[in-house]
């Protein structure tokens, strides 16, 4: 067993120098070993973090460490300065002057700093904070494994004389560190210093590729974060301006009336929100999109968007039995609906994963916001679930990219006939997110009976469950449209694909099968971090029963749901994988198929003879509804109504806040 | 050891219901038209017939999906005669959906994979009532649980009576019947022809048919579960329901899929709403009471 | 098998496939399903997919570009399949076997099972001539009908 | 004997019909005949409302190329095809061209519509 | 551009009793492009006539349609009739009327219940084809067949309508008439079908001109027009005034047409009751001089257009029939783009397209 502080070593300061090696040796097998080596390192020390338990931990020299936070802040916010000025970006530029501005203000104008440098411990270490550690290590580690390889061949394709490769690493890497940082932090100045560091990376990876298109959408991504950036300032101003302790256990122990410190807490959700992209912060999610593709998995999976939920459901206690609450869970809920809306009329398929998750997304914050033990439950498996089938669908993603150098979903037509094996784990991810029996629809599931005690909330949770089938089963279709002919070959793929790629796929397995063991390994004792009031829940067998808490009904002990959750894989197994494997057809037994009597052909034509006798092929596009559904029809509406949902969140704030002075 | 003999008695029961009451069906359609129409057992003789016919197909996959929609759809009526969690079961129920749209996409066929586009615009329509009415459910019973249903000595339709008229709107989507049998229809006289049943043929044609027997039986026991006690009042109003349908089918025309979406919401999405908003207000009233 | 071959004679599904014929047998065809005549009585539906076909019923003489569609439907059609030609159009080329497009009856393309003559054929006619392939299909399977 | 029947030049052709078309007039449709060795094509036309029709007549040589009139009535495009399959008329500017098989398949026999040696004889020797 | 699908539509096609073949371009559901294809029913009669000697001829132009083809065997007559020109008994005329009418009622009923079951009005097709039948039992009874008639002969007609068949037919028309009142009542007023129905396949009073439409497809736009104007047969003596609807839809398609359903029985009704005593046919001798013809004749579709060419030989130089179909077919081309998958049925059903008449 390590000593502590060299496990928090490890999670904070082993990225940062497995990141400086990658970026030193540009060599690409020895890069590979180093970046292997530490997604090991990671994926055990969380694991010992697991077996640890809740700890706090202060460095040793504080000060010390609060002056290279300190320095660094502000070096990254002159950086900021300097993109904004050398971009002419004046959106940048602005939010990064907000952001330097009233920072140096409270650290030295107000005295903020002395108030900083007393808050202990500087990281805590609960459950929650583990969950997160786990996901972020694992997926993370495992995405930056899939880069090594990814990385190659991309560059390959655009023939770049000189390799880009390590410094695309570096950030990758340090990302890591950032975020397990980000996850332990409870002083304020450090969680602000890794939202930063985060947002920073960020900007790094979308501008990766250095096209326009690239670094306008990184400069967006910047400013729009940067929004955040401030919030979390005048927080900070707030809470120190109240007398209230400027660190997460702090205000979660409610020093002050909590009534007061709830417009601070409205700006840290605020704050998450924009991380998670929420509506109307949506933009900089999917302008990401430019990026290599394993940035967008570990935005997506384990890190970044994660931070903002992270953030919002570590607050859940502080704004509990609120209006507040409701709000951000009407925040979240709308947010589900309107992206899981716009993800149909979607034709590039990184931009339906984009909408995915920040849908997913938004039933997190929305279970944070419902804010019973049974939602909370919900959000944390939710989390964790969404990152492991989410970090496997964007590896899945970027395969297919390499195989057919498109993102465009009608581009993906027939893979089931060229890419089987990566058609068979694309299924599984796109499966799993969706439907039963995998994680996320239990998570989902858990989502909608809490919700009932919120109309509003469930009605658009269901709206947007409907959606969510849809643009899902549509694009899983357009792998599925094969000629009848036989003789499919599995494709040969590097290891550094297939492993990560295998390894979420039992993972998705694992986290299902085992979600009984996931419960009482790690989500319960995370709810009940969060959860302040309440009972613990219960836990029988392999069925996971969840006891009380009816909103309707007052009665203790209510059973709500009791369902055995193997049962269901079995049912699976018969229903999808038995079937799979087992299936065959004679060549004899193939047809093509019905073309009204016109087939030119055998069975390994889709042609057919169409106005004077000229061959025509059979092409078959999606639906998509972009008169309807697309961005254009969709966006005034949801813009304004997801600002007017924001600006009453702030409402509701300042209100309580006002009735309690 | 209850359990599994229930289980089994219905997997083997089922399907006979499902066929004699599609017999039923497809007489009193006829005798609607004017016609005699043909004998009650000729679902039957259908589906032994399809049995005998060679196997043919257009590809691998489409044969899973549609295996593993007979599964699953049968994992579904055990949900419900094992009375378990309702909500699951619907999300088990929109699980079969999906494997048959899929079934519809798996092979190059224009017509049925417009086909399984609809299907899924019909999902989007019917989806979430279903799910609603678990919740109404749920707002009524405290519990999710169908066992709970039928322990309640208030029949579910006394307050859920909005839903139930919502219930009565998809099950013509589910039943395939007119005006909204979009995605295949069971008269053939279509513009897409058999739309995402065109490529199925033979043995595999007689799983759909079989699948949709216990869809009909599954369909009719969430109906009568509005009223549960006594159970037979349940039975004769889900065959009531399932006559009005066979009504409607004959009475209007094929409507188009927009219009179905439009509608479905408009008025079965707001009617679920409404009871459930109903249900809210009337907790808050006791709660301040 | 024996359930199995009685029901192939009590669910006989045609698809109606129009050559290139005066509408005449068609509309003929089309008038067995309607009330008066009422097929579905012997468990006949018009399914209008190959895929889904027990009896082809083919109305026209072949010209020669439907010669290449009635051969592909034919080819579609799951085992065991009959082919009626309804017409005598169909069975030779009738009135218009001296037209310069028509290459003749069906069985210059498939084989046929039964000829219904008539011009146009009569609906009692064609029922009578589905029956007819039903009882060849049953002498085939030595099946009483 | 056809009423109104104007007998014009293929150039004359689309000036003709444009006069028609500026009067709203409504094309009801064409014939054309084997001359032996030229053709003779008429255009019907109809002063729609109303039943008061007229017609255009032209000859050509085989071989000689027509103007199109689909570019006036797209409704001549099927009329146009035809004769152009059948009869071996050169219509040059089809608005959709069908190449020769709108009403005829690959193996169907070629301008089959052209009058065969023994309708020749049996036509020179009259009567019966 | 959004994804589109490129899908044939036809030749079998459960909705297309005929083989005809759309190539259609979807964009989601909606149709954005569509070429057909022809030639499925291609025979080559326009040759075989000239091959044939005239009486003959009369066999093979029914059999051009099968739905018309009582009336195509009677414009045949006429138009090898004004040949020489020559002329026929009243009674006759009258008869053809009759005939006329009457396969236009069968047609039109026929057509009703086809549109009802392109959009999956099962019913509804069920009761139109079962008044239909009545109809067809009236065309078996007076002209001796239910489909294909032979009722024309060159110089008069066949078969004569005797005083207890002219008793019966006039029971069982006004049997059909309200039956068909009745039922058309529900087709128009019905919510569904309104909604399936009403804008869909908009052809304006202009576009259907410039088209060259034809029939009641015409009529729907608004133009009256229609060839019993002119009074050929006996129409002269009837009154006799042309159905015309303003909509240009389906839906005034089917409106025009259900008043002609209603107005054929009516003539019937008065045709019957005027109809003079005589003969039923003029001898005809010798074949026709060298000369040209042409005849115009309302069909249920519309306007049927015959040029007739005699060389003075037992065969005809040149017979060139335009059917209302081939008239009607490119306005498709305007009337697709733009629509539902789910209309497309509809809209081609709406110019009651008949492929065998288009093609020969």
């Amino acid at each position: 067993m390590l000593p502590y502080n060299w496990m928090m070593a490890v999670a904070i300061l082993l990225p940062v120098v497995a990141a400086v090696l990658v970026y030193i040796i540009r060599q690409y097998h020895a890069r590979g070993v180093i970046v292997i080596l530490a997604a090991i390192a990671l994926i055990v020390n969380s694991i010992l973090f697991l077996l640890h338990g809740k700890d706090t931990f202060s460095p040793a020299n504080a000060q010390m460490w609060d002056m290279v936070v300190t320095v660094l802040d502000y070096l990254i916010l002159l950086f900021y300065i300097y993109v904004g000025i050398s971009l002419k970006n004046w959106l940048v530029l602005i939010f990064a002057l907000t952001q330097i501005i009233p920072l140096a203000w409270f650290e030295f104008g107000m005295g903020g700093r002395a108030a900083l440098a007393n808050v202990s411990p500087t990281f805590v270490v609960d459950h929650l904070a583990i969950v997160m550690c786990l996901v972020i290590s694992i997926v993370g580690s495992l995405i930056c494994v899939f880069a090594i390889r990814y990385m190659y061949d991309h560059e390959h394709h655009l023939h770049l004389e000189k390799s880009r490769a390590s410094r695309f690493l570096f950030w990758m890497v340090l990302f890591l560190g950032a975020m397990n940082g980000l996850v332990f932090a409870n002083n304020l100045i450090y969680l602000y210093f890794f939202w930063e560091v985060t947002t920073l990376i960020c900007f790094q990876l979308i501008a990766h590729d250095l096209t326009k298109e690239a670094i306008d959408n990184a400069a967006r991504a910047l400013w729009m974060n940067s929004i955040g950036g401030t919030a979390l300032i005048i927080a900070m101003v707030i809470l120190f301006a109240k007398g209230a302790p400027l660190s997460l256990d702090g205000i979660l122990s409610g020093g002050v009336a909590s009534a007061v410190l709830l417009l601070p807490v409205a700006l840290l959700c605020f704050t998450g929100m924009i991380k998670a992209a929420q509506l109307p912060f949506q933009s900089w999610l999917l302008g990401a999109m430019v990026a290599p593709t394993p940035v967008s998995a570990l935005l997506h999976s384990s890190t970044m968007v994660k931070a903002g939920v992270y953030l919002v459901l570590r607050l859940a206690p502080a704004y509990a039995g609120t209006r507040l609450s409701i709000m951000i869970a009407l925040v979240g809920a709308f947010t589900f609906m309107a992206a899981s809306g716009l993800a149909i009329s979607q034709t590039t398929g990184k931009r339906v994963l984009a909408y995915s998750t920040i849908a997913n997304l938004g039933l997190i914050i929305a279970c944070a916001g419902i804010n019973t033990p049974l939602a909370i439950t919900a959000a944390i498996l939710l989390i964790i679930f969404h990152a492991v089938s989410k970090g496997l669908l964007f590896l899945c993603a970027g395969t297919i990219e390499h195989i057919i150098w498109s993102r465009e979903i009608e581009d993906m037509e027939g893979l089931a006939a060229k890419a089987p094996l990566v058609t068979v784990i694309f299924a599984i991810g796109v499966l799993s997110m969706f439907l039963p029996p995998f994680g996320m629809l239990l998570g989902k599931w858990m989502a909608l009976e809490s919700a009932s005690t919120i109309p509003l909330a469930a009605w658009l949770f269901v709206i947007a469950s409907a959606a969510t089938i849809v643009f899902w089963a549509k694009w899983l279709g357009r792998f599925l449209q094969v000629l009848p002919k036989l003789g499919a070959k599995i494709e040969s793929l590097s290891l550094s694909y297939t492993v990560p790629l295998w390894l979420l796929v039992l993972g998705i397995f694992g986290v299902g099968i085992g979600v009984a063991s996931v419960y009482t390994g790690l989500v319960q004792n995370a709810v009940a971090d969060v959860v302040t009031s309440g009972q613990a829940l219960a836990v029988q067998g392999w069925g996971l029963t969840v006891n009380g808490y009816s909103a309707v009904s007052s009665t203790a002990n209510f059973a709500v749901g009791n369902y055995p959750v193997w049962p269901l894989f079995i049912v699976f197994a018969i229903a999808v994988l038995i079937p799979f494997i087992f299936v065959a057809i004679k060549p004899g037994e193939l047809r093509p198929v019905y073309l009204c009597g016109e087939q030119a052909g055998g069975t390994d034509t889709d042609e057919w003879y169409s106005t004077a006798d000229v061959k025509t092929k059979v092409q078959l596009g999606g639906y998509y509804f972009q008169g309807v559904l697309g961005e254009a029809a969709l966006n005034p509406w949801t813009y304004t109504l997801s600002i007017v949902l924001m600006v009453i969140m702030f409402a509701v704030a300042l209100l309580a806040m006002g009735g309690a002075l | 050891m209850n359990a599994w003999i229930i289980a089994i008695v219905t997997v083997i029961v089922a399907p006979f219901i499902g066929g004699f009451l599609a017999g039923i069906d497809r007489r009193i359609t006829a005798r609607l038209q004017g016609r005699f129409g043909p004998p009650i057992l000729q679902p039957f003789y259908d589906f032994f017939k399809l049995l005998g016919k060679s196997k043919i197909a257009a590809s691998r996959l489409q044969l899973m999906w549609i295996y593993a929609y007979l599964v699953l759809m049968i994992t579904a009526l055990l949900f419900l005669v094992l009375r378990l969690d309702i909500l699951l079961m619907m999300f088990i129920l929109g699980f079969a959906g999906v494997c048959f749209a899929l079934g519809g996409f798996s092979s190059k066929s224009p017509y049925s994979h417009l086909g399984a586009n609809r299907e899924l615009m019909q999902m989007l329509a019917y989806e979430p009532v279903l799910l609603l009415l678990a919740l109404g459910v749920y707002a009524q019973n405290g519990s999710f649980l169908i066992s709970q249903i039928y322990a309640s000595p208030t029949p579910l339709i006394s307050r859920l009576w909005p839903i139930f008229i919502a219930l009565l709107v998809i099950l013509t989507i589910k039943l395939r019947k007119s005006p909204f049998d979009l995605a295949t229809s069971h008269h053939a006289h279509q513009e897409l022809i058999k739309g995402i049943m065109t490529e199925y043929s033979g043995p595999y044609y007689a799983l759909i048919e079989l699948t949709e027997w216990y869809e009909i039986v599954l369909l009719l026991g969430i109906v009568s579960l509005f009223v549960a006690n006594p159970l037979w009042v349940g039975i004769v109003i889900a065959l009531a329901a399932y006559l009005l349908e066979l009504f409607v089918d004959n009475v209007t025309a094929r409507m188009t899929v927009g219009w179905m979406v439009r509608f479905v919401w408009a008025v079965g999405i707001t009617l679920c709403i409404l009871n459930l908003i109903w249900f809210w207000v009337f907790a808050a009233i006791k709660g301040v009471s | 098998m024996g359930i199995i071959a009685t029901s192939r004679l009590k669910s006989p599904w045609i698809m109606h496939f129009d050559n290139s014929s005066c509408n005449g047998c068609d509309i003929e065809v089309l008038a067995c399903l309607t009330p008066l005549y009422d097929i579905e009585r012997f468990g006949i539906v018009n399914m209008g997919n190959p895929k889904h076909t027990d009896v082809l019923v083919v109305t026209g003489p072949v010209n020669r570009r439907t010669a290449r569609v009635l051969k592909n439907l034919y080819d579609q059609i799951a085992d065991p399949k009959m082919v009626i030609a309804v017409g005598t159009c169909s069975i030779s080329g009738g009135v218009f076997h001296n037209c310069y497009n028509v290459l003749g009856g069906v069985d210059k393309v498939i084989p046929v099972d039964v000829y219904i003559p008539g011009c146009a054929a009569r609906p009692e006619a064609i029922i009578d001539g589905v029956v007819m392939a039903l009882q060849k299909l049953a002498k085939l399977q030595g099946v009483a009908l | 004997m056809i009423d109104k029947l104007k007998e014009i030049s293929k150039d004359q052709l689309l000036a003709e019909v444009k006069k028609y078309a500026d009067s709203k007039a409504k094309f009801v449709t064409g014939s054309c005949n084997d001359l032996g060795d030229r053709l003779e094509v008429t255009y019907f036309f109809n002063a729609s409302p109303g039943m008061d029709m007229s017609a255009l007549r032209f000859t050509v040589g085989k071989g000689e190329e027509v103007p199109s009139m689909t570019g006036i009535y797209l409704t001549a495009v099927l009329i146009e095809n035809e004769m152009k399959e059948l009869f071996g008329l050169k219509v040059k500017d089809l608005a959709i061209d069908f190449g020769g098989h709108m009403m005829l398949a690959q193996d169907s026999p070629v301008l089959p519509m052209l009058k065969s040696e023994d309708q020749k004889a049996a036509a020179q020797k009259g009567g019966n | 551009m959004a994804p589109r699908t490129i899908t044939p539509f036809g030749p079998q096609h459960p909705v297309l009793p005929e083989p005809i073949q759309l190539k259609l371009t979807l964009e989601d559901e909606k149709v954005v492009d569509v070429m057909p294809a022809i030639g499925y029913g291609h025979r080559g009669i326009e040759k075989a006539c000239e091959l044939n000697e005239y009486p003959k001829n009369i066999y093979l132009c029914e059999r051009i349609c099968g739905i018309c083809s009582c009336i195509h065997g009677i414009t045949y007559c006429e138009v090898v009739e004004s040949l020489w020109p020559m002329d026929i008994p009243p009674r006759a005329k009258y008869l053809r009327t009759i005939f006329s009418e009457m396969s236009r009622t069968h047609s039109h009923l026929l057509w009703l219940g086809l549109l009802a079951d392109a959009f999956g009005f099962e019913s509804m097709f069920m009761q139109y084809w079962r008044i239909r039948e009545k109809v067809l039992d009236l065309l078996e009874l007076t002209a001796g067949h239910r489909v294909t008639q032979s009722v024309s002969i060159i110089g008069g007609v066949r078969r004569d309508i005797d005083a207890d068949m002219k008793k019966h037919c006039i029971e069982v028309l006004k049997d059909v008439r309200k039956e068909v009142e009745a039922l058309s009542n529900v087709l128009v007023n019905d919510y569904t079908v309104k909604a399936r129905t009403i804008g869909k396949g908009v052809l304006s009073y202009d576009q259907a001109i410039a088209l060259g439409c034809c029939g009641p497809h015409l009529r729907a736009s608004g133009v009256k027009e229609d060839c019993r104007m002119q009074g050929y047969l006996a129409y002269g003596d009837l009154s006799f005034e042309p159905v015309v609807a303003s909509g240009g839809d389906s839906y005034s398609r089917a409106a025009v047409r259900i008043g002609e359903t209603i107005q054929a029985i009516d003539l019937q009704l008065e045709a019957l009751g005027k109809m003079p005593e005589g003969e039923i046919a003029a001898k005809v001798k010798g074949n026709p001089p060298a000369n040209e013809a042409t005849m115009r004749v309302e069909q249920p579709r519309g306007e049927v257009f015959y040029y007739a060419k005699g060389n003075g030989t037992r065969n005809l130089e040149r017979l060139r029939v335009r059917t209302p179909t081939y008239a009607n077919i490119p306005s498709l081309l305007v009337m697709l783009p733009g629509c539902e998958m789910a209309d497309v049925p509809i809209i081609v059903l709406s110019i009651d397209p008949c492929i065998s008449c288009t093609e020969r």
